[in-house]
């Protein structure tokens, strides 16, 4: 096991790469055997990357979310799953400062800064298969969830359950020694393979009161449901790498392998006039895709230094431009991926290449909640002046 | 050595009279088709049987000239069967596209001996595959497959890849290159001494073609065996354009078979999105509005398909410089769309059914991957091209089985 | 009060005996017509002498039941014609529209002697306006005019936009409710007192069209002038299909235009820019794949056009709702993609023909404005919507004349 | 004649906003009208905002690139024309400092500051029908120079003429005064109309040493051409606000005058899913040109303080990204000229509106030089390392 220096905030950047890096080169591999991420949970443990956005007070690296997202892209060029899994994960990290005690706060920043804890969720609360039920000072929970992406793998789970009589979900934590928890293996989709987002099977859990966390709740504050707008940023973040990780490769292949056309008139496939034209139509619509993001990225952090100051009106404002961001770097990717090809030619469909590993995981994950209503939500912003309703989605 | 694979019990296939008893054919064979179209690709398994009944359904046939006991149907009623075939499936959609090649070639070039013995065996359903193409040489023109003279016939050297069909075939015409440097083609029986089909085909699309690798090794050919194919681009003629309207066709096929998907799924699984209130995904304005588009698509390819059809037979009848030319763009214009509409309806389907379509079983990016890998058969950048010369500068395209 | 324009010396009308004579006479006439496009738009000057050839010609009667002396030419070649005067002037090929849409609201829903009376009007070479749309409405559909019972006539008031061809029409067909609140056509000449036509068309496309204000102050109409057009929309009928496919014909007339100025000028004028070296500005690589796609585009919108013209004839044959579901819904489609490939051509004319192509002189800019102006007639979007939702859904467009 | 307050590096902002909101509502008019823009250079004088790039040791406002390209933005707004206009001004007034001696430089920021000089060219290096020659201590110029946008009204007038023996061109200066000048009065184009791009013939007119500049010659620094990099990136921004400016009228006209489609079931057309939709990619692809573009103008800003140590290299890295902001800006902007239409309706056409002027505006000015060559730059620098070449356009 190699000897890693623990990172900073001079060195994340570069620890992260270094990650990539060896991660790309196993993708297409881990792609076509699915399953779980063990080997990559284990590796993003020992780089010391988790506590990436732990604030240095408590003994993490404390990036701001304007950087840790950066790391998300550079992990995501190496392979979506993966981007996706830290993703969340950094969400989750911070889940005991925006809907927790401060108490839970502490305590969640500091073992998973000491423990290099990942933590892992299945929240979707459109799944309504999970009950929760209070017994004596604990609760019992049993049912199912679906998408429990990393869940297998994850030191902290995070899950909602509905209990009967409150209307909003409970949102709770468990740690991976729990008993009564049952992964269904039933993930096998085309894409994101490697990110085992199993249901899960609850049999008579039981879950502390300082697990369950204060949120959601009918919101009194802003702030309590900023996270649900922070985690579309990180998904187009996912985005933007995987469609950063297709042109790198569709670069490399062009300039070393692919073959100029019978009627190009040209004697190398980087040559064929049409080629460069595709290219660059390729970087333009990436870099406007990640110029606007890395721009919301600082509004966002703005807004989350406002901590629970941040006003309705303002967090709405701020999910406009994170929708937009989304949208933007959803159509430049979705186009990238798809059309390298055209410039690839045929030979690079074969399957020791994976090049449709990149447009299989960013179709998959883009359909995560429909761009369509972000683009609905702007314009309806525009036109009359309505901020988007509060959802897990927006 | 040769690795023959088990072609089954096959029957002598029916004679097809008319264009319209094609259609009708073709449409009952692919309401049978399309039921293990999912399971074949996912498994990669060869469409032995339903190759089998395929060709013995006689659509193998169909462009035998009359005067050899063929119904040779117009190219617009070829490009029809070959869409409905791959709707449902267009992995063997595809499969005969080597055949039906061969077949207009033996028509132009082969002579008449050679007409007689082969259509004769086409109309008992006698299978030709393909050993066209090369891996590692410069261009696709680059062929390095040498037939050279041997005593009163040839013998053959080479490898081939991209050989779709060739290990359900009977007989295997192979491109190479002649004494003379011409290209010729040389149809050699898949029982022949040194002829070795393997099937290698790895890519992630078009999976159950088969479309693996053929190795020749010193195999003798007679002279009555061998096509003179390069004539058929010294003159006018229309076989770069039949090559050509098949391959659009199972493009087509595709988007249409991937818009069928999206309308099933849709209407039967996707949810509405929480922000509309609305009982059924199915009504949602923005979902409705992306199927009017996809449809407008796929009916802009069939309609353009439907046309190069039109402008082959009429070149077909008086085959010169200007009517071939023109066939040849039309059908680059058919092709153009058709690679467009098939990579915009596979990637709505998914987009208008949501994540749950992602799921292994529904086996719905097959359609993708089907597109992405068959319309990179040939670059449709220099379609555009051939298209813009000609309207523009007047500029006939290259003859070649391209475009 | 009325104002009147000189509409000219007018002969009798020819009288076009088949689809093949409509098409040639509408190529003569293009021929013509063509020469003064540019100019008339420059100076909104209408196009009386045109009009009276036009008429003259015997184009405005080619959809005159056979019955009535007419040769009833199919919808394909009624699209046909419009598209070819359309590419020479696109305001010459609008003027037309809404007579053609009388003529068949006639025939759909007219009485016997009122197709005798009108038809024999039309093949003599007689023209109809038209005063349907209203400003300041809710919507489309709210009709402010009225016709009035008066005696054993009417009595018509009302204030009408939009009246393209108005100012050029012997008889002007008036959309109104009666005191039922149906909406009827009433048909009133050009010279009745009470009717005003003012040419205050001000749009920035179609200029030529003169589609201005027509006011309407206590005009008579007899009751035999009335057409109970409702019923056109009570039972299945082509009238919707066949008001569309003339509108989608405009827009890919426009488009074959712009495409037509962009070979000539890209041809003629364009210099190579300065980091290529080539000699010329038409043999660029990226003009050609531009010019190829553009190409490709309009062929399409052609190609829809004539399959929609299909769906209308047999909707016309046997005219039920789902015949005439489809034609409509292929009109949709036909229309749908017209705009897109006009505002592609009208755009890609000047990008492929440089800054000079900006001139006030070429005037090349109308290929855009006309599209531009011409192709929201009725928005694109709910176009889409309805080919969504009768592919997916199985729904009937609601029957109108904007569908 | 109001009294307008001098601009700071406080205010300059305000002050070109309110000056932005008085041209917009005469745009039309002025549109129709066509002619000299008299007028738009006498407000901006008033304004003081010539001198907003000259640096304030020499008396000027001392605004960065990136803040005073974002000015040339806001008047786009209201009217490309003036932005254009604008934009050619600030670029030209630092022509002493890119090009000239270090008197030329003082001399030129100096006077611009002290008299609000407003400067405009005909420079266009294609067109070669003006002749210079030497005599005596001077210089004598005879032919006819196109496309001299605002030539007509400037104090500053710039050209470029063919030496007899020289291969490059010579650029100079000349004061309005300078006889021997006449306007072709020959600019009749259907977009930016209100630019006066006129030709101009020459007739023997004189010009002096000290108003040729050392430049266009063999670079020996990149930072000498540099100015054709910020050129493009200047009519960059001019795109931007042409298209902010469409898609804030068309708002206003969908908020207030727009009527719902007879199908569409909803009561105004601000509530037609449709439009929502079409306002939301409006907005999504605008946001993303204009996020990209002023990230380009920070990296163009660092690169213009290298100043003269400016490598080749580094100046061919800022071009391929001020390549990619000038694609992403003319697509954005085209496809929203073209496309509100379909959600205003028939009734938009009217010419009262003038809502066809965005799009004349931006088509006319897109052609300034072909964006399918910034395409082949870049890719040609993503596959084969290969910088572009050096032009008046690059």
């Amino acid at each position: 096991m190699t000897v890693i220096e623990r990172p900073t905030l001079e060195n994340y950047a570069a620890i992260a790469r270094n990650l990539s890096q060896e991660f790309v080169e196993t993708a297409v591999e881990r792609d076509r055997a699915a399953g779980s991420p063990t080997l990559e949970i284990a590796r993003l443990k020992e780089s010391g990357l988790l506590s990436l956005l732990v604030p240095q007070a408590y003994g993490g690296i404390g990036a701001t979310w304007a950087e840790g997202l950066k790391i998300v892209q550079e992990l995501s060029k190496a392979d979506g799953s993966i981007g996706q899994l830290y993703g969340n994960h950094l969400n989750l990290t911070t889940l005991g400062h925006v809907s927790g005690t401060s108490a839970q706060k502490e305590q969640f920043y500091r073992e998973t800064a000491q423990q290099q804890l990942f933590w892992a969720n299945a929240i979707n609360t459109r799944d309504i298969r999970l009950a929760i039920v209070p017994e004596d000072d604990h609760f019992r929970v049993n049912g199912i969830k679906g998408f429990g992406t990393g869940v297998a793998v994850a030191d902290r789970r995070v899950f909602t359950a509905l209990q009967e009589g409150v209307d909003l979900p409970i949102l709770f934590v468990i740690p991976k020694e729990r008993e009564g928890l049952t992964a269904l293996h039933d993930w096998d989709n085309f894409g994101q393979r490697r990110t085992d987002s199993d249901s899960f099977q609850f049999q008579n859990v039981r879950v502390e009161q300082d697990e369950i966390f204060g949120h959601p709740e009918p919101p009194t504050h802003a702030f309590s449901t900023f996270l649900g707008i922070i985690a579309q940023l990180t998904k187009t973040y996912v985005y933007l790498g995987i469609a950063e990780g297709a042109l790198a490769s569709a670069q490399a292949y062009t300039q070393t392998t692919a073959k100029p056309w019978l009627t190009s008139g040209v004697n190398a496939a980087s040559q064929d006039p049409y080629t460069l034209h595709h290219y660059g139509e390729f970087w333009v619509s990436l870099q406007a895709a990640i110029a606007l993001t890395d721009q919301v990225a600082q509004v966002v952090q703005s807004a989350w230094e406002r901590d629970v100051s941040l006003t309705f009106e303002e967090r709405g404002v701020v999910a406009i431009k994170v929708f937009a961001a989304k949208v933007a770097a959803t159509r430049a990717g979705l186009d990238l991926t798809n059309h390298i090809f055209e410039v690839l030619g045929s030979r690079a469909t074969a399957n020791k290449y994976g090049f449709d590993r990149y447009w299989r995981d960013l179709r998959t994950f883009t359909l995560h909640d429909p761009v369509d209503y972000k683009l609905r939500d702007i314009g309806n912003w525009l036109l009359n002046s309505e901020l988007p309703a509060i959802t897990q989605y927006s | 050595m040769t690795s023959l694979i088990d072609l089954g019990t096959r029957t002598k296939a029916h004679v097809i009279k008319d264009d319209q008893e094609a259609i009708a054919i073709a449409k009952e064979l692919a309401a049978e088709f399309v039921k293990g179209d999912s399971d074949r690709d996912r498994h990669r398994r060869l469409p032995v049987e339903e190759i089998n009944k395929y060709s013995e359904s006689g659509l193998w046939g169909i462009t035998v000239p009359k005067e050899y006991g063929g119904a040779f149907v117009s190219n617009v009623t070829l490009a029809e069967v070959t869409k409905i075939i791959s709707e449902a499936d267009s992995s063997i959609g595809q499969i005969p596209q080597n055949h039906l090649y061969i077949v207009e070639s033996i028509r132009l070039d082969g002579n008449e001996e050679q007409k007689k013995f082969f259509f004769d065996l086409v109309l008992q359903g006698k299978r030709f595959g393909n050993a066209f193409s090369e891996i590692g040489t410069k261009s696709v023109v680059d062929v390095q497959t040498r037939l050279a003279r041997s005593g009163d016939g040839y013998v053959l050297n080479g490898r081939k890849f991209y050989s779709t069909g060739a290990l359900l075939a009977d007989w295997i015409p192979v491109v190479a290159k002649n004494d003379d440097d011409n290209t010729v083609i040389a149809i050699v029986e898949r029982s022949t001494p040194g002829l070795n089909v393997i099937n290698d085909w790895s890519s992630f699309g078009q999976r159950a073609t088969g479309s693996g690798t053929t190795i020749i090794e010193n195999v003798q050919v007679p002279e009555s065996h061998v096509i003179p194919q390069y004539r058929a681009f010294e003159r006018p003629t229309t076989q770069g354009p039949v090559a050509q309207i098949i391959q659009a066709a199972v493009d087509v096929g595709i988007a249409k078979a991937a818009l069928r998907d999206t309308l099933f799924y849709v209407r039967n699984y996707t949810r509405p999105w929480i922000d509309v209130e609305l009982e059924h995904g199915y009504e949602d304005p923005l979902t409705l509005y992306n199927i009017g588009n996809v449809v407008i698509q796929v009916h802009a390819a069939e309609a353009l398909l439907r046309r190069s059809g039109e402008y082959i037979d009429r070149a077909n009848e008086n085959p010169t410089d200007i009517s071939v030319a023109e066939a040849s763009i039309a059908v680059a214009e058919a092709k153009a769309i058709a690679a467009e509409a098939s990579i915009l309806a596979s990637n709505k389907l998914l987009e208008l059914a949501g994540t749950k379509a992602t799921l292994e079983e529904y086996n719905l990016d097959r359609h993708w991957r089907n597109a992405r890998t068959h319309t990179l058969h040939d670059p449709e950048r220099w379609k555009y091209y051939a298209v813009g010369n000609f309207y523009l500068n007047g500029v006939n395209p290259p003859r070649h089985p391209w475009l």
